[in-house]
């Protein structure tokens, strides 16, 4: 029975997981410039991949799979490593597009770009 | 734009056409049985006769009854290495200096992440006779650290911690050499070469070790890992020093 | 007739236009970095029809290794397992490609510092020796 | 002494999590290859051992995870997924100032910045952070940091200084 | 105790993974050059060792190497054909590795001897494997080898570019080949050789791999085609030749000795492997119309290169691709000598093959010290050089005359048996392969004229290589030898070629025989 | 079974549009880019044929060691296609 | 029962499906490099996720270890190209 209610869990996770994911996308398609474009790509990141992550280790803790604790472990060990990972990737290509004036874009304020 | 999107059509109007052709001649099935090789692999190994003593299919494939292979596949690989240093061989390692790198950000989770990278690199390697994974996929894991510390921290870090080409490649050539002698070790008990369970030991202190599958997968982690720095290090040399050694060849 | 044949031979129909794309690139690419992408491209796609073969169609398909290490785990792979022979084959295949792709990049950059173009054309005609 | 002890321990730890099994096999190896990698790179990892040691900071850290994962990213989101469907969009980069002096602290103060939907570190120089920020409310460094960083600089005090 | 076969090339690639180390633990060019061309030297004695005893025992040895016989693991199958050629390369790539040490002088020898090794091993693995992705990787090994040979001389733009060409080229042939393993392995359930042979013919093989085989004549159709596609390129052979004249002189000349006399045979012997081993017996059908057609496509590709090659070589000012052009032109004969699918056909490609390696990298070799010598390689400047560098002029000679084949040398007698198969096969194709003969016996007495006869141009620096002379006259003085001995006395004759190729000569028979040797046998 | 049919389907489509856009692309760092996006279309592929060994394998060589083998490529000859 | 699992995961795993199609418009789209590098990014992680759902829809717990190479690998994608946009030399 807890199982049952661990699975259920999980696939609510998931499930959510895939819509913030879906708008993710759709911001990603809307969104004007890379720069906001970013922000979107975080949704995708957070709740579009390290939460679903953490609801596949619960579907996979509450259904009788052999040794589900090699996907639970495995799912949490990625989600750790992506919390880590993916924030400083999108720092990374802020940071280097931002350098290289790779993007035209037109913001508000820029105190970046003026003290250079 | 217009044009490539009249090729992307043309593109996918023409896999659409072979695609019936295909299912006309309805002779393309996705298969519900396998080869019976498959199955024979499958079966004989861990319970067979004919076993390997690894509960991993692909990888008492990969080392043990198509072993050959796989050792050869590791000399393809090494002679892909050394070809790349013959062409970009200098005679000197540059100086030390300041390489630009990236921010302080991601250097500081950079030195987390290659911290677990590596555990999660060894784990796939040394569980390579039980679990998905072996040396090669474990090593080219391993080889993300070295690769994430070069545009980071640039090269120089690198060398400065005596990682230099040179020893990278005494590494991989110790490991292949272990490589060799543990497919050579059966001959001098009169066995052919590559023998795996006749030879070596299929158990360690009650754990499963599957006879030389664990030497061959942890030999060959190191080579291949210290092979993909090597050649990311020869890669990352400024072209101005390339320039430098540049000379004529005689003959 | 069924949906899976139907599926089944989309998918082929797409792969094989991959490998024409591939081959299409290799041949009239222009620069030589992009003839190294379209053969990686090339190989990659062979890979996937070799690993094509060894696939069932089952429900649940699973890797053919044992998660426990007894008898009722035996029969349930040789009904469920995919075939493990292409696998460990693309493997040493994916290697060998690797190492080839590797040297050819190397020499790409050394053609580069040599002649200052990576253009197929323009490398080609070059000078008699001596 | 401790500090290789303790992040040989918590590689381990990361190990069997990742393996998700532990057979003596699995614990033998864990360790030696924790302590290969922990033993080395506990220098370049860790500065200051008493910190490690601190079981307080652990339950700010774990604390602080769990409110960051649920309460602050939900409220960001939301904002966010608001902005994909109305379009309201008023981007910038601001600069903000950073009290936090440890590596750690600054690393989980940007890391929290970045992973927040609305706010994106794009690069750091002595002290301030200069951020991208999809609404830009004010200018002023320090009303910015109040809106984008302050909460995670507690936090960053509390478990890293 | 088992047999050395397997040995064989794992002593190179050991040689060729020990060697970087040796080098940078010694950073010695006598004790690097010494300790490869030992790995060598024991790769010619152990592949000695193995050609005595295929001889000896008048049997095919079977060799499974870890201890999995048939269709399970990889088997090494060697008969007399395998033994001698793979006799022949051992003893070639120890003779080069030999004449190196004089002639590789600048700091990149360690790499260049791995990469020596490394070819030494893929080449003596296509000769012995019998199963066919072995044959794939193994091919893998010697290209990737040759490649990074042919683009030895890095700071030349054409050996790079031609080396890039030849790698482009090289690794969308093996790629096809493997997509043809992929429909081997989907229709044959299986990759040793010996089965896929036996289903094909249409007996059960192998129980373990299966049942015999329905109807498959058109994927068979499409292994075929795409791996003779992979040996063409291998091979140097119309219309995938273009790579060739480039990338074998663009090398240093012993490589160049080395891809031209024995790497070009790994498409030829892969060929002969796959389209004669695996598929000439076979029964079914529509196989038997789909084998014929894929070897008249052999047979005409082989003839276009052997033209290609002989009206190419005539223009030619460089003399290293002069004698690349040459090589297209005999690979030309080897594939219609195997398109043949005869007995006398396989004794014409085995006795050329070998005749052909020697003469050939004999020639390259002894235009060395000429192109040393003169410090140029156009045809107008080292005119009349072979002169005066005695041992190099007396190889060339030989080397030229018996590719030409002119009677008491070997080629002719190689001429004559690829006619004899070629007059068998089809009466036009025996008169074209005259005429080409002919086309290149012109650009060779130009070259003999040109290097012996003319007078010199100018006088040349005085050669001191005591290694590169000897070897030089050791391959001279055995191509005369051969020559005689094969051309007067039949039983030696016999012996060496004859009995070798009777026993492969009737495939069917050939298969079942080893049919033994498969593990799961039917009944 | 329809998630397979779905995901192999959805596979398919994706490779061969990046297969397309990468060699038709004459910015070769987009075809970097382009050609890791056709490794990922093809991990889904390999991922649903049970082949989690090649994945390992794959996922590294592919989208990782080619994508910084051909960002060393461009960096150090040209970015742009004549 | 079995056929209520091929439902559940096939809903499932339907946003994520769109969701990679939505980013794979943006990497046709461009228009910069860092765009599709980050559209590229986008898939893989959601890919990390789609190879964990695969796996439990497979119950067989051997198939969730890539998930954490794809994560890593385009990470390591990340940091060349940004290394490229920044200096010409990719390796100092």
């Amino acid at each position: 029975m807890t199982s049952d209610l661990v699975f259920w869990a999980g696939v609510v996770v998931v499930f959510v997981g895939g819509v913030f994911d879906f708008i993710a996308g759709l911001g990603m398609l809307r969104f004007p410039n890379f720069y906001v474009r970013l922000h979107a790509a975080t949704i995708g990141t957070i709740y579009g991949a390290v939460l679903p992550l953490i609801g596949v280790a619960l579907m996979a803790l509450g259904s009788p799979i052999p040794n589900n604790t090699f996907i639970a472990g495995g799912c949490l060990a990625t989600a750790l490593v992506l919390f880590l990972v993916a924030p400083i990737g999108s720092h990374l290509l802020a940071y280097a597009a931002h350098k290289a004036r790779a993007v035209e874009w037109s913001p508000v304020v820029d105190q970046l770009g003026e003290e250079e | 734009m217009g044009r490539r999107l009249l090729g992307l059509v043309f593109v996918y109007s023409l896999a659409l056409a072979l695609a019936l052709v295909v299912y006309a001649t309805g002779s393309l099935q996705p298969p519900h049985e396998i080869k019976r090789l498959g199955v024979f692999y499958v079966e004989e190994t861990f319970f067979g006769n004919m076993t390997a003593m690894s509960p991993e299919a692909v990888t008492a494939i990969v080392w043990d009854y198509r072993g050959l292979d796989t050792v050869y596949e590791t000399a393809v690989f090494f002679l892909a290495v050394v070809a790349g240093l013959a062409v970009f061989r200098v005679s000197k390692t540059p100086p030390l200096k300041r390489g630009v790198g990236l921010t302080e950000i991601s250097r500081t989770s950079t030195k987390i992440v290659a911290a677990l990278i590596v555990v999660v690199s060894a784990s796939i390697a040394l569980h390579g006779h039980l679990t998905p994974g072996g040396g090669f996929q474990g090593g080219s894991t391993l080889a993300i650290a070295p690769l994430l510390v070069i545009p980071i921290f640039s090269y120089y870090a690198l060398l400065a911690r005596r990682l230099t080409p040179g020893l990278l490649v005494t590494l991989r050539g110790l490991a292949l050499t272990a490589i060799g002698l543990v497919a050579l070790l059966p001959v001098f008990k009169g066995l052919e070469v590559v023998t795996n369970i006749r030879f070596y030991p299929a158990y360690i202190l009650g754990q499963l070790v599957s006879g030389s599958l664990l030497l061959y997968n942890s030999s060959e982690y190191i080579a291949v890992a210290s092979g993909f720095a090597a050649v990311f290090l020869y890669l990352s040399f400024e072209e101005e020093f390339h320039e430098e050694e540049r000379g004529e060849d005689h003959e | 007739m069924s949906e899976a044949g139907l599926v089944w031979s989309l998918l082929v129909g797409l792969l094989a236009v991959n490998l024409l794309v591939s081959v299409y690139g290799i041949i009239y690419g222009r620069s030589l970095t992009k003839k190294l992408i379209s053969l990686t491209i090339f190989s990659d796609t062979v890979y996937v029809f070799f690993i094509m073969v060894g696939y069932r169609l089952v429900y649940p398909t699973v890797p053919p290794v044992y998660v426990e290490l007894t008898r009722d785990q035996l029969e349930y792979l040789a009904k469920h397992a995919v075939d493990p022979v292409p696998q460990a084959l693309v493997l040493t295949g994916i290697v060998i490609g690797m190492a080839v792709n590797a040297l050819i990049g190397f020499g790409i950059i050394q053609a580069y510092r040599l002649k200052k173009t990576v253009t197929a054309r323009e490398l080609v005609g070059f000078e008699e020796v001596e | 002494m401790f500090r290789e002890v303790l992040v040989t321990l918590w590689l381990f730890l990361f190990y069997i999590v990742y393996t998700g099994s532990t057979t003596p096999y699995d614990i033998a190896t864990g360790l030696v290859v924790a302590a290969l990698v922990g033993v080395p790179a506990s220098r370049v990892l860790v500065s200051d051992e008493r910190k490690l040691l601190d079981v307080k900071r652990y339950i700010h850290l774990f604390y602080y995870a769990l409110k960051y994962m649920t309460v602050i990213e939900f409220k960001a989101h939301m904002d966010v997924v608001k902005r994909v469907f109305t379009m309201r969009l008023n981007p910038g980069i601001v600069k903000i100032p950073v009290y936090a002096k440890s590596r750690y602290g600054r690393l989980l103060i940007a890391v929290s910045i970045t992973n927040t939907p609305g706010t994106v570190v794009v690069d750091e120089r002595d002290g301030w952070f200069y951020v991208n920020w999809i609404d830009v409310a004010s200018t002023k460094p320090e009303e910015a940091r109040l809106a984008i960083s302050a909460e995670f600089e507690d936090y960053a005090f509390k478990i890293f200084e | 105790m088992k047999s050395l076969v397997g040995l064989v090339p794992l002593t190179t690639v050991l040689g060729a993974f020990t060697t970087p180390v040796v080098y940078l633990a010694t950073k010695s060019r006598r004790a690097t050059f010494a300790y490869a061309t030992l790995f060598s030297l024991s790769a010619l004695v152990l592949s000695l060792a193995v050609a005595v005893e295929v001889y000896a025992g008048k049997e095919v040895v079977v060799y499974n190497a870890g201890g999995w016989p048939g269709p399970v693991g990889i088997v090494y199958v060697v008969d007399g054909v395998n033994a001698l050629l793979a006799l022949v390369t051992a003893f070639l790539s120890f003779l080069i590795f030999v004449y190196s040490y004089e002639y590789i002088r600048d700091s990149g020898y360690p790499w260049y001897l791995v990469m020596l090794l490394g070819a030494e091993t893929g080449l003596l693995g296509v000769i012995y494997t019998g199963d066919v992705f072995n044959l794939f990787v193994m091919i893998e090994v010697t290209a990737i080898s040759s490649y990074g040979l042919v683009m030895y001389y890095r700071w030349r733009a054409t050996s790079i570019v031609s080396g890039l060409k030849y790698a482009f080229i090289g690794a969308l042939g093996t790629t096809g080949f493997l997509l043809a393993l992929a429909i081997v392995y989907a229709v044959f359930g299986s990759l040793n050789l010996v089965d896929i042979g036996l289903k094909a013919m249409g007996y059960p093989g192998s129980t373990v791999t299966g049942g015999p085989l329905e109807d498959a004549a058109l994927a068979i159709g499409l292994v075929l085609a795409l791996s003779l596609w992979a040996f063409t390129i291998k091979s140097g052979v119309f219309p995938n030749h273009f790579w060739l004249p480039d990338a074998h002189p663009a090398a240093p000349t012993p490589v160049s000795a080395l891809l031209s006399g024995l790497v070009v045979n790994a498409g030829a012997v892969s060929l002969y492997k796959v389209l004669y081993l695996g598929f000439s017996a076979s029964q079914l059908p529509g196989v038997r119309v789909v084998v014929e057609s894929v070897s008249l496509i052999a047979l005409v590709t082989g003839l276009a290169s052997s033209f290609l090659g002989g009206l190419l070589m005539v223009v030619q000012a460089d003399v290293k691709r002069l004698i690349a052009y040459s090589t297209v032109m005999n690979m030309g004969f080897v594939f219609m000598s195997i398109a043949t699918l005869s007995p006398i056909g396989v004794l014409g490609f085995v006795y050329y093959t070998v005749v052909h390696s020697l003469a050939k990298a004999t020639l390259f070799l002894s235009v060395g010290p000429v192109i040393r010598a003169a410090a140029s390689r156009r045809l107008d400047r080292i005119a009349g050089l072979g002169r005066s560098i005695l041992p190099s002029g007396a190889a060339l000679a030989v080397s030229t005359l018996t590719l030409a084949g002119v009677p008491p040398l070997p080629g002719f007698l190689g001429k004559l048996l690829i006619y004899q198969a070629l007059f068998q096969y089809n009466v036009a194709a025996a008169v074209l392969f005259v005429v080409s003969s002919a086309v290149g016996l012109v650009s060779y007495m130009r070259l003999f004229y040109v290097l012996l006869v003319s007078p010199p141009t100018q006088t040349p620096a005085p050669v001191h290589a005591p290694l590169m002379k000897s070897v030089l006259a050791v391959l001279s003085a055995l191509l005369i030898a051969s020559g005689l001995v094969f051309t007067f006395s039949r039983s030696a004759f016999d012996y060496v070629f004859y009995e070798p190729v009777k026993a492969v000569g009737d495939v069917a028979s050939y298969l079942k025989s080893l049919s033994t040797s498969l593990y799961g046998l039917p009944g | 079974m329809i998630l397979v049919y779905l995901t192999l389907l959805f596979a398919g489509l994706l490779s061969t549009l990046f297969t397309y856009l990468a060699v038709t692309e004459k910015d070769l760092l987009k075809a970097a880019a382009y050609s890791a996006g056709q490794s990922i279309a093809y991990s889904i592929l390999f991922q649903v044929f049970a082949a989690t060994d090649i994945l390992l394998a794959y996922i590294a060589i592919s989208v990782g060691v080619y994508s910084g083998l051909l960002i060393f490529i461009v960096s150090k000859t040209e970015r742009f296609e004549v | 029962m079995v056929e209520f699992t091929h439902l559940l995961f096939a809903i499932l795993a339907a946003p994520y499906i769109a969701a990679v199609l939505m980013y794979t418009a943006r990497a046709v789209k461009g228009p910069t490099v860092p765009d599709i590098i980050l559209a590229v990014d986008c898939m893989s992680y959601d890919l990390a996720v789609f190879l964990a759902l695969l796996s439990v829809y497979y119950q067989s717990p051997l198939m969730i270890a890539p998930a954490i190479l794809l994560a890593l690998w385009a990470y390591l994608l990340d940091v060349f190209a940004s290394k490229y946009l920044v200096s010409k030399e990719v390796g100092a």
